[in-house]
């Protein structure tokens, strides 16, 4: 419970995402003429080591789970290189992703749509055993049975279907599918977002209790700085494709320098209703879109460092 | 229809909306109706924010859809208790026995909801302004010219920018934020004397909820009227509501203050609920990430899922 | 009351294919020429022996000497031509000196007097251009049949006379000179001297007068009326442009111009309707109806209740219905109609023992059929005795006919009603079949399909009935049928070394009166270079020329009826010896129509034709 | 929008390449002897014999290599020619060009009926869920789709003809063509309905809608449910959408709530499939034109395809595809002003 | 089990199985309904009695008198439901294995190959249907394997589409993308994770066209391009009658048997499965809940 930080006891960190750069053409026209590009992550780097949460957060379309699925090997980055274990992903060789695949896996959001409403959870769980061949079937299910046991469902479940559950029991058998390989990393993309605070809390804590136990890293995605500020070591702001702050937990929630972090931290509805804000005045600007001309060149602002574990970017002028 | 024979309902001065042992069964063929709303009393005062709160499924929006008398659509019935609202007219209605018709000239008028997701709650294929005048010209008998003013005003209220033009747009050419805002001025319209709002913030962005939350607020100020705030984010409870009730599978377990309801949650799920609310800020002065000091409220719960 | 009063509705499910007579040869296609056309003689009502004058003033004979034989074995016809008569359309010369072509129907007086000489009226150097046009056209083989009348049977066609004469493979080599030869060889057979038009035949035709008036190519034109319209122009320099024209690019196509007693007023092919108009000024005087309307009606439901109705006058009906329709009110039938034709089912051999799966396994296993199957006589006999022939006339054609007695039908030389024919007997089938490939075919069976074409349940029940007939004498006799579109049927007869399909039910019928020559029906059936012949195999053929050709050749020489006729009957009873052929009916004809419809004539020759001309309505 | 409805626009020589090289191939597989047939449609054209066939063969060039048969006929088409039909005894295209008018008279004036009666069938088997309503039209529209056409189309005959004389077959009475085909009345679209409006001709006008009511009504019927089914299903998804419970919320009439808010939106899909389905209406009167007696294209296409007459079923295809192209791009066209996402989309 | 629980709330989907039942049990036992007799070369031939056109009512020896032809209507339409399960499943199976191949290609590799294929989908699309299949019955001849090809080789298309649009869409479900993350490869992707879901809505519209194939394939024979005459094939029978539908002035449907028995047929076969198919699509319906 009391474990500090492991970024200092650990030298290597599992993660190294270095300028990661992914645009998407949005092609119209008669003969798929790039009309525009969303530059949905724009020169993004940061680590993560084993045993610890970086927590990514951000508003909606800002880039978070291109991060993630570009680090899962799903989505193909333009530019810039992605290191698991000191392995280069990008550009890698199927061997060395398949690889990979065995010691990272994701949870998406929607618990409805993540797992497949053809297969039991048993057959679910099995899945990704199958795939990497891990013995025999026996095995696998006794496996199956204790990773339910793990997030705290009762094996008898495991022949039910998945419309038979519960959002909040969804993404707990997603939990255990992602545990199925015994991953080092985990990336877990608004995992909780959709659930209730009660059953929130819970797979946080038990996101939390796994990784103690298996030193597993976690890129926990969201957007609710208050869960972040609880289960994150280290967090990072995204804004528009960019990493605009990243820093300690500590840190960025106890001073934060970018404007885009402080007005996150100061939209966040404070559970108390002894400290109600006053005298707020309603504003109405939206979030800027990612989208722009083909020919767009990004700027790339430098980011000043704030202490040894703290930088931030340049604002814009303007 | 309204027996003839019994005495006009009554309710306290100060009192506009008063729901008593409210019943809702949806029925299930082959088998014994599904009761989502089980027995549930609660009051709203001219003026006051009552949050109703619960975990998901709990009948927070079967409640508010009684209320407007819409579950009948997805075939519940009303099974028991009264739903008494003070009507603008001073008169007093029970709205859990109204006809259709009389139902019918009373939404939008004198009683309105916001849903949750703005992005499907707003027909696609009539313009802002139309969704928004149509109810005035039906309600109020208003010419589709004094409708477009009307509608164009409560834009404005609703401080949505460039409201003019606005006006004739789609609602696919606005954003998230601005669509929800649309389905405010659409329940403010007529000017209801309660607005129901079902997690009216679920599905925006954190900045955008905190300026919709905002705007309830001023509004709330601004004309005066009594609202039904639905949510399952205590965070949006503890900033808006004056009072709070606090559902379970169909029941309301607690209701008071909403000061009280945080500082002394007397029922049992009421603090498990409380301490699973993550606080920003709570963890100012820890090093380490923390799990969350969880309550556990139910111990029969995985026996219950196992059987289920 | 009645609908329509003065227009003939006439509905069918044939279509005409152009209302060039030089290019049509079915009888559809004849209703256009026989009405809108004259010919020099016309058949004598129904009789098809004996001839009327029409634009010739007289029928030529022997005994008015308009026939004469010359010492050489030639003979030669002549024709006088019937002055005054003038064409639908006829050229009138304007002040300017022009000629335009006006309906003659129209003309004032004034415009009579000016008519342009020869433009439009019937001259005999117009008979010689329309008979020299059919020849050359060399399109219809009822064109190319008088080729062959007048060099008497030497050439089939023109292209043949070309190739022959230029020495050549094929007409498209055909040097100009060549061309000029044949043309200058054919007009010195056919002459305009005075008002007669004279047919020099280097050899005696038995049938050149069916043939004249025949309502195809021998239909008389306009010469300067085709010029003009950009048909040939009768030049001997020339005609190769105009040898077998594209349907559509031919200028008589879709136009006429002639002298008969209606005209063609509009053809829309979109609604497939002909509507032809009475013409006023017709030489043996107006027809009794004004309009006749042809339109082609597929489905038989919708014309019965247009008849019903009143909306149609004729229809064209089901065997089946008749019976039922002639007791309907205002519908009268009149059936029982002989015809010419016959039908049959031709056994083929030698087969197409290549890649062919009508003979199954191709050997005498049971499983198949060996290639010469039917060139055992036992074989064809024993089929001919498997077949229920009274069970067909009785039940499919409702008893209105009679059994066909072989190539020659009733009315035809050669006929006698009491030559020997087949009937089911299975005692006797199974003691051919016995004697057949030595027994052996008794003991494995055979297994074969048969053809039919698609859409004509009359003679898949013919098959259908032989079917059961086989495989009640022995269950080892399978034949299996298959109904297939026209042209799979014909390209498993035509145009290949050795046909196909061991089995083919179809019918054919002569063009003239005369059983022998090119087009007549024992020519047809029985002569190794005759239609069957061609599609039924080399086998089939070897049997003609060796036992029947002989026959054919010794009748056809002779133009005496008393020699010919006793030759043409032992044909039909060596039809019936050698089974050559499964004789089943003589088609039959019958009419429907309203019973305010009078004056139809049917003349077998004519395959039933309707002459509109004495047709009358009735109104109630 | 629009650069979509272009580049469908720019696919269709393609597709029409592809057609007509499949429909060349198909035909090429049969034998010259057979492909003869579409010049010597029935027995009747053989007795000129063997030596007449081999002749037959070689006028038409159906000995030659595939190449040069295809190339004739392609150099054809590029200069506008598609050949000649003998089914129809004119060139494919003018024959194309001539009995198109008819059909398209037909099958519009069947397409609007159905169009609407879907739409109304298929709102009220939607609101009204699994009560009487559904089921009735429910039954209603599965005896259309499993009852053969010509069977529809017989009984119309037998009802509308035979016994009260109301419907007759064809396309015009006797005296009308008479008029018709006179030089006095002036064809100008070769649509009986629209050019006896332009003459100013009722007598004709009515007798021409006489005509075509049984061969419409057969139509509609046979056509009509599989479009109530799409209006049908389109309308319970959108029944359930968020929006129309907002419309209820507005207190809006049940009646409004329904047909405004909800048939609008549940117009879309049946919008989307309408083009496609008018084309296939264009393709499917074969039967209904046979049984009416309706000189069209249903017609002439299946008489076509039975003769094995190559040129026109070659043509046809190109034309069907030609129109089945040019529905889905008015569709496109239209559908923006059904759907405002689209358009600036 | 959750189909008999369906069943048992929706009488109307119940009588479409038990119809369908039925049919089954009638094609299974055709042999003993209606005896083929010895001579017969197959037993889908119809026995005829006799030669004349003109049917004849249902009497002891043809219980549901004669059609056209004097074919027994009885045992046509005992034989002709085995004819219309092999025409109906026959054309459906295949069309839904070629459509599923060819929409799953594309929706698979994309670009070009998708490209290439929904052209070729759209060039048979751009086919008219009866016409088609007309030409094509007409090179390959009568009988029910050309129909089967026919009818096949221009109906496979909406198949291809749906799969493919089935397959677009659940590709971008975050279970696929979980599947890809824990390193399935392509084609348990496909075999495992994408088709058993994107067959769902292709089963259901299946069901349905198994009932109309029956009416193609009677339009085929109305057009004269159908079964071989005389073999038991509802389509046919029904062909058969179109002469008859209308009888004489004053006894309009003398001939009503020859319509009645093979209209009922085909009717009931083509709404069972319709009702089937409903019920099928309710059940599927991942928003119907139970
Ligand atoms: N396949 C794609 N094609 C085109 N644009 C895409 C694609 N995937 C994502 N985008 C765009 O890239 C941007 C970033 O998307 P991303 O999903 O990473 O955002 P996010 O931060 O995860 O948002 P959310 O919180 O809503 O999940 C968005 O503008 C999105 O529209
Ligand atoms: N149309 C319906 N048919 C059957 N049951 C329903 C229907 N709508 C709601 N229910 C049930 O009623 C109960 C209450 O649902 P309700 O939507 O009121 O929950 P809620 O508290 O609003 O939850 P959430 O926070 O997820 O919106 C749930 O168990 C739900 O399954
Ligand atoms: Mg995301
Ligand atoms: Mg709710
Ligand atoms: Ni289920």
């Amino acid at each position: 419970m009391n474990a500090s930080s492991p970024m200092k006891e650990v030298g290597r960190p599992l993660v190294e995402v270095r300028n990661l750069v992914t645009r998407f053409d949005l092609k119209t026209g008669l003969f798929g003429h790039v009309s525009g590009r969303v530059h949905a992550v724009e020169n993004v780097s940061f680590d993560i080591f084993p045993g610890e949460t970086l927590a990514l957060v951000g508003e909606s379309g800002c880039g978070k789970s291109t991060v993630a699925r570009s680090i899962m090997q799903l989505d193909k980055p333009r530019s810039g290189s992605i290191r698991f274990d000191g392995v280069e992903l990008v550009g890698a060789p199927r061997q060395v992703v398949a690889k990979f695949r065995r010691q990272a896996q994701m949870v998406f959001q929607d618990p409805f749509s993540s797992l497949n409403p053809r297969m039991t959870i048993e057959q679910s769980l099995i899945d990704p055993m199958r795939v990497h061949k891990l013995g025999s079937l026996e095995t696998m299910r006794a496996r199956a049975a204790e990773l339910m046991a793990k997030v705290e469902l009762a094996p008898e479940l495991l022949e039910r279907y998945p419309h038979a559950f519960s959002g909040g029991q969804r993404q707990r058998i997603c939990i255990a599918r992602a545990l199925a390989l015994r991953p080092r990393l985990i990336v877990a993309d608004e995992a909780v977002a959709s659930l209730d605070v009660t059953i929130q809390a819970q797979v946080i804590n038990l996101l939390m209790d796994l990784q103690r136990d298996m030193q597993i890293a976690l890129l926990f995605i969201s957007h609710d700085m208050a869960v972040v500020e609880r289960i994150a070591h280290r967090v990072a702001v995204m804004y528009l494709g960019e990493i605009v702050e990243i820093g300690d937990r500590r840190s960025i929630f106890g001073n934060p320098q970018h404007p885009y972090t402080r007005k996150l931290l100061s939209t966040v509805p404070i559970a108390d209703p002894t400290r109600r804000p006053e005298g707020r005045v309603p504003m109405s600007d939206e979030i800027p879109s990612a989208m722009r001309a083909p020919d767009f060149v990004p700027v790339e602002l430098p980011m000043h460092q704030i202490s040894s574990t703290h930088y931030v970017r340049q604002v814009a002028a303007g | 229809m309204i027996p003839a024979n019994s005495a006009p309902p009554e309710l306290p001065e100060d009192v506009i909306l008063s729901v008593e042992d409210l019943e809702v069964s949806f029925a299930v063929r082959s088998r014994a109706p599904f009761r989502a709303v089980r027995g549930i009393s609660f009051t709203i005062s001219r003026g006051e924010t009552v949050a109703l709160v619960g975990e998901s499924g709990s009948g927070k929006s079967v409640t508010a859809m009684t209320i407007m008398r819409l579950t009948e659509y997805d075939g519940a019935a009303i099974t028991g208790g009264r739903v008494l609202m003070r009507l603008k007219d001073g008169k007093v209605a029970d709205l859990a026995k109204l006809s259709e018709k009389r139902v019918e000239a009373l939404r939008g008028a004198e009683i309105s909801i916001v849903f949750q997701d703005p992005m499907s709650s707003l027909n696609p294929v009539f313009t802002v302004g139309d969704q928004i005048a149509e109810a005035v010209v039906h309600h109020q008998g208003k010419t589709p010219e004094q409708a477009r003013q009307i509608a164009l005003n409560t834009l404005k209220l609703v401080r949505v920018p460039d409201a003019e033009r606005r006006l004739d747009q789609y609602p696919h050419q606005l954003s998230g934020g601005m669509r929800q805002r649309v389905m405010i001025a659409i329940a403010l319209a007529c000017r209801p004397s309660l607005m129901i709002l079902d997690e009216p913030t679920t599905a925006l962005d954190v900045t955008i909820q905190a300026q919709i939350l905002d705007l309830v607020r001023a509004l709330q100020q601004e004309i005066g009227m009594s609202v039904l705030f639905i949510t399952h984010d205590m965070g949006v409870v503890a900033e808006v509501a004056d009072r709070v009730c606090v559902m379970l599978k169909g029941e309301i377990v607690e209701t008071g203050t909403v000061y009280d309801v945080f500082a002394k949650p007397r029922h049992a799920y009421t603090r498990a609920l409380i301490s699973a609310v993550p606080r920003l800020g709570s963890m100012a002065d820890k090093d380490a990430p923390e799990k969350f000091p969880l309550l556990v409220f139910e111990p029969e719960r995985q026996l219950a899922e196992a059987g289920k | 009351e009645t609908k329509n009063p003065g227009t003939f509705v006439f509905m069918w499910t044939d279509d005409i294919q152009s209302f060039d007579p030089a290019y049509i040869a079915n009888t559809p296609s004849s209703y256009g020429a026989l009405n809108i056309y004259s010919r020099l003689l016309n058949f004598n009502g129904s009789k098809i022996s004996e001839f009327v004058p029409s634009l010739s003033t007289e029928v030529p004979s022997l005994e008015n000497g308009l026939i004469k034989q010359g010492d050489d074995g030639s003979v030669s016809y002549t024709f006088p031509i019937r002055k005054g008569v003038f064409a639908h359309k006829v050229g009138v010369k304007g002040a300017d000196g022009k000629i335009t072509w006006e309906y003659y129907d129209k003309l004032t007086d004034a415009q009579k007097a000016a008519i342009a000489p020869g433009y439009g009226q019937i001259t005999p150097d117009d008979v010689r251009y329309s008979l020299l046009r059919a020849i050359l056209q060399g399109q219809s083989w009822m064109s190319n049949a008088i080729t062959e009348v007048i060099t008497a049977g030497k050439y089939t066609d023109i292209a043949k006379w070309v190739e022959t004469e230029g020495k050549v493979k094929t007409f498209a080599e055909a040097s100009p000179e060549t061309l000029r030869k044949v043309y200058d060889q054919l007009s010195e057979q056919i002459v305009v001297d005075g008002d007669n038009v004279t047919l020099k035949l280097p050899k005696s035709f038995p049938a050149t007068l069916g043939v004249i008036a025949l309502p195809f190519g021998t239909s008389i034109l306009d010469k300067e009326w085709v010029a003009s319209v950009g048909g040939w122009d009768g030049s001997g320099d020339n005609w190769k442009a105009h040898y077998r024209p594209e349907l559509g690019a031919n200028p008589l196509f879709a136009e006429e111009n002639g002298t008969g007693p209606f005209m063609l007023e509009e053809w829309d092919r979109t609604d497939r309707r002909i509507t032809l108009k009475r013409f006023d000024n017709y030489f043996q005087g107006p027809a009794k109806l004004e309009r006749v309307v042809m339109r082609t009606v597929p489905e038989w439901t919708t014309r019965r209740l247009q008849l019903l109705s009143g909306d149609a006058d004729f229809v064209a009906a089901p065997v089946e219905f008749i019976d039922e329709l002639s007791k309907t009110e205002g519908v009268k039938v009149i059936d029982g109609l002989q015809k010419v034709f016959s039908r049959g089912i031709f056994f083929a051999w030698p087969l197409d023992d290549n890649d062919n799966p009508a003979i199954g396994s191709g050997k005498l296993d049971g499983q198949g059929i060996p290639p010469d199957f039917f060139a055992d006589i036992d074989v064809r006999k024993g089929f001919n005795y498997a077949q229920n022939y009274d069970a067909l006339i009785n039940q499919v054609l409702l008893g209105k006919t009679v059994q066909s007695r072989g190539p020659t039908v009733r009315g035809i030389m050669g006929y006698r009603p009491d030559s020997p024919i087949y009937s089911y007997d299975p005692a006797k089938a199974e003691e051919h079949f016995k004697k057949a490939f030595g027994g052996k075919l008794w003991d494995v069976g055979f297994t074969f399909t048969a053809y039919v074409t698609e859409g004509n349940p009359q003679l898949t029940a013919a098959l259908s009935a032989l079917q059961m007939g086989l495989s009640r004498i022995n269950p080892k006799f399978k034949m299996q049928i298959q109904a297939l579109p026209w042209a799979s049927v014909s390209d498993k007869l035509n145009n290949r070394e050795k046909p196909a399909a061991p089995l083919t039910v179809m019918g054919w019928g002569p063009d003239y009166s005369d059983p022998g020559g090119p087009l007549g029906a024992a020519s047809y059936y029985l002569s190794p270079t005759g239609l069957v012949g061609g599609m039924v195999g080399q086998g089939y053929r070897d049997l003609m020329a060796e036992k029947f050709k002989p026959l054919l050749d010794e009748a056809w020489a002779s133009n005496d009826p008393a020699v010919r006729e006793p030759i043409y009957a032992k044909l039909q009873d060596m039809s019936y010896e050698y089974a050559t052929t499964q004789f089943l009916w003589e088609d039959f004809g019958y009419v429907v129509t309203r019973s305010n419809i009078d004056g139809y004539v049917d003349n077998m020759i004519l395959y039933g034709a309707w002459d509109f001309y004495p047709v009358t309505k009735a109104n109630d | 929008m629009l650069t979509y409805a272009l580049r469908r626009l720019m696919m269709l020589p393609i597709v029409l390449f592809a057609l007509s090289l499949m429909i060349f191939a198909l035909q090429m597989s049969l034998s010259p002897t057979q492909r003869l047939a579409a010049y010597a449609p029935s027995p009747d054209y053989l007795k000129g014999g063997q030596e007449s066939i081999r002749r037959m063969i070689e006028q038409y060039g159906l000995n030659d290599p595939f190449y040069i048969q295809y190339g004739r006929w392609i150099g054809g088409v590029l200069t506008g020619n598609l050949g000649w039909s003998e089914t129809a005894r004119q060139p494919v295209s003018t024959a194309l060009m001539s009995l198109f008018p008819a059909t398209l008279e037909l099958v519009v004036l069947a397409f609007i009926p159905c169009l609407l009666l879907a739409v109304f069938l298929g709102s009220r088997a939607g609101i009204h869920l699994n009560r009487w309503p559904d089921h009735v039209i429910r039954i209603f529209t599965i005896l259309g789709w499993s009852f053969p056409v010509y069977v529809f189309g017989l009984l119309m005959l037998l009802v509308f003809y035979s016994a009260l004389d109301w419907f007759p077959p064809g396309r015009l009475s006797q005296w009308a063509q008479t008029t018709v085909s006179s030089g006095n009345f002036v064809r100008y679209t070769g649509a009986n309905t629209v050019d006896s409006i332009l003459n100013g001709n009722w007598a004709i006008f009515v007798d021409s809608l006489r005509h075509l009511a049984a061969p419409v009504i057969t139509l509609t019927y046979v056509n009509v449910a599989s479009m109530t089914r799409v209006m049908r299903t389109s309308m319970l998804e959108t029944l359930r959408q968020d929006y129309v419970r907002t419309a209820r919320a507005k207190g809006l009439p049940r009646r409004v709530v329904e047909l405004k808010h909800a048939r609008r939106n549940a117009l879309l899909p049946v919008a989307t499939i309408a083009g496609m389905e008018l084309a296939v209406m264009m393709g499917g009167v074969v039967i209904t034109e046979t049984i009416f007696d309706y000189a069209g294209l249903g017609q002439f296409a299946a008489k076509t395809a039975a003769n094995l007459d190559f040129p026109a079923v070659l043509g046809f295809g190109l034309y069907f595809a030609v129109v089945l192209v040019l529905m889905n791009l008015i569709v496109d066209l239209i559908y923006p002003l059904l759907d405002p996402r689209v358009k600036t989309q | 089990m959750k189909f008999l629980r369906y069943l048992a709330r929706n009488p109307v989907s119940l009588l479409g199985v038990v119809i369908l039942l039925a049919f089954v049990l009638i094609a299974i036992f055709a042999p003993m309904l209606a005896p083929p007799q010895s001579f017969q070369l197959s037993p889908y031939d119809t026995p005829r009695a006799g030669f004349l056109a003109t049917p004849m009512p249902p009497s002891r020896d043809a219980l549901f008198g004669t059609t056209q032809g004097q074919y027994d209507i009885f045992y046509g339409v005992v034989w002709g439901t085995r004819t219309a399960f092999k025409i109906g499943l026959g054309v459906v199976a295949i069309s839904v294995l070629i459509g599923t191949v060819i929409g799953a290609v594309a929706a698979y590799y994309g670009g070009l190959v998708e490209e290439v294929l929904m052209r070729i989908v759209d060039v048979f699309m751009a086919v008219p249907f009866l016409i088609a299949a007309m030409v094509l019955t007409a090179l390959l001849g009568k009988g029910i394997w050309p129909i089967t090809i026919a009818l096949t080789t221009f109906g496979w298309m909406s198949y291809a589409r749906i799969v493919r649009s089935e397959i677009l869409r659940i590709r971008e479900m975050d279970y696929i993308h979980a599947a890809r993350a824990y390193g399935a490869s392509d084609l348990r992707l496909i075999v495992l994770h994408i088709l058993p879901n994107a067959m769902f809505p292709v089963l259901v519209l299946a069901t349905m066209a198994t009932g109309s194939m029956v009416l193609s394939a009677s339009a085929l024979s109305f057009l004269g391009v159908g079964t071989e005459e005389g073999y038991a094939d509802w389509g046919q029978f029904i062909a058969y009658s179109r002469n008859w539908i209308v009888g004489q002035p004053g006894n309009p449907f003398q001939f009503w048997y020859t319509l009645a028995f093979p209209g009922a047929a085909v009717f009931l076969f083509v709404l069972s499965w319709n009702l089937v198919g409903d019920a099928l699509r309710d059940m599927l319906d991942p928003r119907h809940s139970h």
